[in-house]
């Protein structure tokens, strides 16, 4: 194991967010913890409940009391090893798949889109903003119920570029 | 109160003191909501909160004072109140009106009495008129060179210009004599001008050697209101308060009793409600002139938490959800004993240059008569965004002197290692014969440098 | 007090109680010798004391029990004083002597009073004969079968017996008829020699369902006496206590009344001086009964002093100095609100085997009415080969529903990572509805497991 | 491994900010924990004064407030690279040279010693406790002055064992 290896080793560490890492290959073995855990750059430990479509918002429990407890509901990366790239929603509020209940969803899954097409709405005090994609490419993945609550910078959809 | 005052309530602040609120809310089995931005994923308020919702970038413009997103926040989570803290949307009126519209209660007096209290000279003619002492000045905003000689004359100098809607010391002068008035005028109107888009003046009598004096309000909304004595905030750095206590070392009993007695007055004419604090300047003769009101939670309110035995932020809550100041302080106010608090900033000592970064090694003191409020962690961050308040550090004794040595040695045993903080200028205050003696004025650290 | 009582003093201790013992001496301005193990080599005691000596290696029995090494480290420092902090060699007489003779001044009872209070059976005679209320129970030493079952017999079964020299639960037999006598006193006496090399054994009536309470004293070397009220320290586990309370929910104002004003005869007759504490056993009637005499500082004196205002380890200090009461207290004592103290100790809260180990990851919580003791830090190692004791976490309110809440607030914000603590049973006790009736005896743990 | 390696790979840890880099080659094998100072297993940072010969003990000044102090008076390892063995005090007490002020030292630095051989006093307690070697070999360092109080375990002479 070279030190180049054993440096990618931990820069992934850093960059997954992840608290300890122990490699082992035939006789050689390599452990890295990270530094503390509620600290990290870039790793979190909070979430948003993933609340039933009823307007009753559910209190969840806390987390575990754990400083380095592992990440909860973390935003994916704007881009991950499998190239999708996801839709964030840029304001805090809540989360509308179509523009009325009797409507049919903006999008569905499988479905191209162009840039500039409405994916959905997220209602911000009592206004309706259409959040448009900034990513051409098919709809593959969509990581929140319709009526569900959404913070700033979730993931809303998962789009692979064309 | 098993049930809690509120259902659940947001906090729309971060660091300590949003840590602060959480903890009364968790003291009354309320659930909590906190708002961050970005640079505060890994904070211990996110973590402490039984919810957390990311409203924003680090830039405060577009999280902690974006007041659509706290809204949005506050709604998608259903909280019935907002805790405001201090700083960032506090003291902001149109918030206060924005909450009350979407039906959700602002922890905090009503957007008129805070709309009324931001304007100086209008709080000022306010507390003039229930007799509160004020400085002698102009009635209110200059509207000539001419009317502002001919005060100033009558008042006798120095004096000082003042922007009416100033603040961190932009649009003042100090004049010396009718000759430089008209010329100081014109520039402090210019600088007003530039820093809050209003050129309005006034003037009032300039005290050279002046103390930091500020009383802390309890109001509830049905007209009860109690002065919990007063706070000595004369140890500060550029109008930044580096070191409050309670009492005061020199405030004599009969101008504290003569000022709160008016002060409860004029609190309760004006519809002021939740807590507050007035300020004002003392002079070397130890008279008091009214300055300002805070119409929040202040930084320095452990001092008086530990003197009067009052959690401030429950009661806070409780007089936002209608209860009455005879029912949450449960009978009349008691001040024991003597309370100093050091706000630990990260930053240079030697030259003030804010420290951020990432806190590497920390050893927090604890032991008899000793509170630290904080949000720091061994390997967090203090990010640069925000301001530099890494720990409020309490020290309460049964007088001055034995507050100064458990605060001498809390502070011998406060360890932060991986960003400076102003822990040793903290240690050089207590440790200065002129503040032993109870012997400064708001020019104290200025000397040194 | 600007030179401090002493010139130096030495603490013949470690963990928390040390570093309490340095706050105390940092207080009154007086320079701290710390004594370690090699295993204790980087404990904040010695990193915050002005100096330290190692004494030994990590068995105790060759540092901190090791008496020629203690004396010598201090005569190395030239220290005049030395604190002996609880537990180790704090109820030596022999030590004491030591110092004595070494012409230290021992920072506690003197060495006659330690001896006459170590002998259970003696103190007990002594308190008797001032009219501290006793146990029913046999004239000291029981001689034989016959004089146990007569004496049982009179007083009503059950009876206990208990060894005169003994702690631990060993040497201690419940009779419950006459029977029974002759044979668990055989038992009770093999158990006792083999434990404490003494036989002796003394009989007296059992309480099922017992609570335990103490009472704080404070006596000057001038016949002055406070007694600074009680304790209740009826949640334990196995006689290890671990919760802490003031005042005790249930002791009757006039039974407290009462027992103060013996005591403080007894106290001043027996000679003793210093701190110390009296426990007793409570019935399910409420009547207290004398146990026997701590003479030392006592893990769980926090309590007290939250609710007092009292410095009780800076009050042992000075009058060890010589100092009198009315000069160190400065006027009547006042008790006011309620504190709780949880003593946070590094086992597993399921299995209660002790968990050392190095923390990880630390989060203590602070704010209003919370204190926290400890010599713990992230990445500080809690070493095998002593008490597990981590922190020792204090709340105080005005009254127990205030101080409850707050120490529900403390426990969910106290993050100790890499060990185990007992913090998840701290939460369940503060959960218990019988614990929030104060409904329990020192069974209250027991029947959970 | 060689020393170059490892301390590129101790710069490696630092410069990546992580808490503990653990590394096994065959049968080497480094691990390495960032330095929060107060800690660690074997390093001190503690001290006692060095006093001069004179009956009154001057006061030290406290280390800095600085948890990650650097080691400071630290008792030298039984064994160190260039092969002295340290003779260190069994018991705390001040430590004498010779039996008497007007008796020559015990011994001097160059000088042979074989085993049983005694090297100093220990003062504890008014008792003079005889510090006889454990080694045999050359006296080539003393390491506390005449009169000096030492600690437990402390380093009194450095023997180059023939």
């Amino acid at each position: 194991m070279t030190l180049d290896e054993i440096r990618e080793l931990i820069q992934l560490a850093s960059e997954t967010g992840i608290a300890e890492l122990e490699v082992q290959r035939g006789e050689n073995r390599v452990r890295i913890r990270k530094s503390f855990g509620a600290s990290g750059g870039g790793e979190t430990n909070v979430y948003l409940p993933n609340a039933a479509p009823s307007p009753v918002q559910s209190v969840p429990q806390a987390p575990p009391p754990t400083i380095s407890a592992p990440p909860k509901a973390e935003a994916p990366a704007a881009k991950t090893p499998d190239s999708l790239i996801y839709v964030k929603s840029p304001i805090v509020g809540t989360f509308y798949e179509a523009a009325s209940p009797s409507n049919p969803p903006f999008v569905r899954i499988g479905e191209h889109v162009s840039l500039g097409k409405v994916l959905c709405i997220i209602e911000s005090m009592k206004l309706m903003n259409e959040i448009e994609t900034d990513v051409a490419g098919i709809v593959e993945t969509k990581l929140v119920q319709n009526g569900q609550p959404v913070e700033y910078g979730e993931a809303l959809f998962g789009i692979r570029p064309v | 109160m098993a049930s809690g005052p509120f259902k659940k309530i947001l906090i729309a602040n971060r660091g300590e003191i949003a840590l602060r609120i959480i903890c009364a809310c968790k003291d009354l089995g309320i659930p909590t909501v906190a708002v961050y931005s970005e640079a505060d994923r890994n904070s211990l308020p996110v973590r402490f909160a039984d919810q957390a919702i990311c409203i924003g970038p680090a830039k405060s413009a577009r999280s902690y004072l974006d007041i659509p997103s706290i809204i949005s926040a506050a709604e998608i989570t259903n909280v019935d109140a907002i805790h405001p803290g201090y700083g960032f949307l506090s003291e902001n009126a149109n918030f206060a009106d924005v909450c009350r519209e979407s039906g959700i209660k602002f922890i905090g007096p009503k957007p008129e009495v805070i709309a009324a209290m931001g304007i100086k000279e209008r709080a000022r003619a306010i507390m003039k008129d229930y007799g509160v002492p004020i400085l002698p000045g102009s009635d209110g905003v200059l509207s000539s060179p001419e009317e502002a000689v001919e005060t100033a004359n009558r008042i006798g100098y120095p004096v000082i210009l003042k922007a009416s809607a100033g603040g961190g010391g932009r649009g003042m002068r100090v004049a010396n004599s009718a000759e430089e008035v008209p010329h100081l005028l014109m520039q402090a109107q210019q600088e007003a001008g530039a820093a809050f888009s209003s050129a309005d003046v006034y003037l009032e009598k300039f005290i050279g050697a002046p103390r930091h004096i500020e009383f802390q309000v309890l109001a509830d909304e049905h007209g009860n209101v109690e002065i919990l004595g007063e706070r000595e905030c004369s140890i500060q750095r550029r109008h930044q308060k580096l070191l409050e206590e309670s009492p005061s070392p020199v405030l004599r009993a009969e101008v504290r009793e003569r000022v709160s007695e008016t002060l409860r007055q004029a609190i309760r004419a004006i519809g002021y409600s939740n807590a507050g604090t007035v300020e004002f300047l003392m002079d070397e003769k130890g008279d008091l002139y009214f300055i300002e009101v805070n119409a929040r939670i202040q930084v320095e309110h452990p001092v008086t938490e530990a003197v009067t035995g009052i959690d401030l932020v429950k009661a806070q809550i409780r007089i936002a959800a209608g209860e009455t100041l005879p029912e949450i302080l449960g009978g009349p106010v008691v001040r024991s004993g003597h309370a100093i608090e050091c706000r630990i900033n990260a930053e240079n000592p030697d030259t003030f240059t804010p420290s951020p970064g990432r806190i590497t090694g920390l050893n927090l003191p604890g032991g008899v008569g000793i509170r630290v409020d904080t949000h720091a962690f061994q390997d967090g961050v203090i990010p640069p965004y925000y301001d530099s308040l890494v720990a409020k550090l309490i020290a309460h004794g049964k007088d001055r002197s034995e507050a100064i040595a458990r605060m001498k040695r809390a502070l011998d045993l406060f360890v932060v290692e991986g960003i400076h903080t102003s822990i040793p200028l903290h240690k050089r205050i207590l440790n200065d014969p002129d503040f032993v003696e109870g012997n400064f004025d708001t020019n104290f650290i200025k000397r040194w440098f």
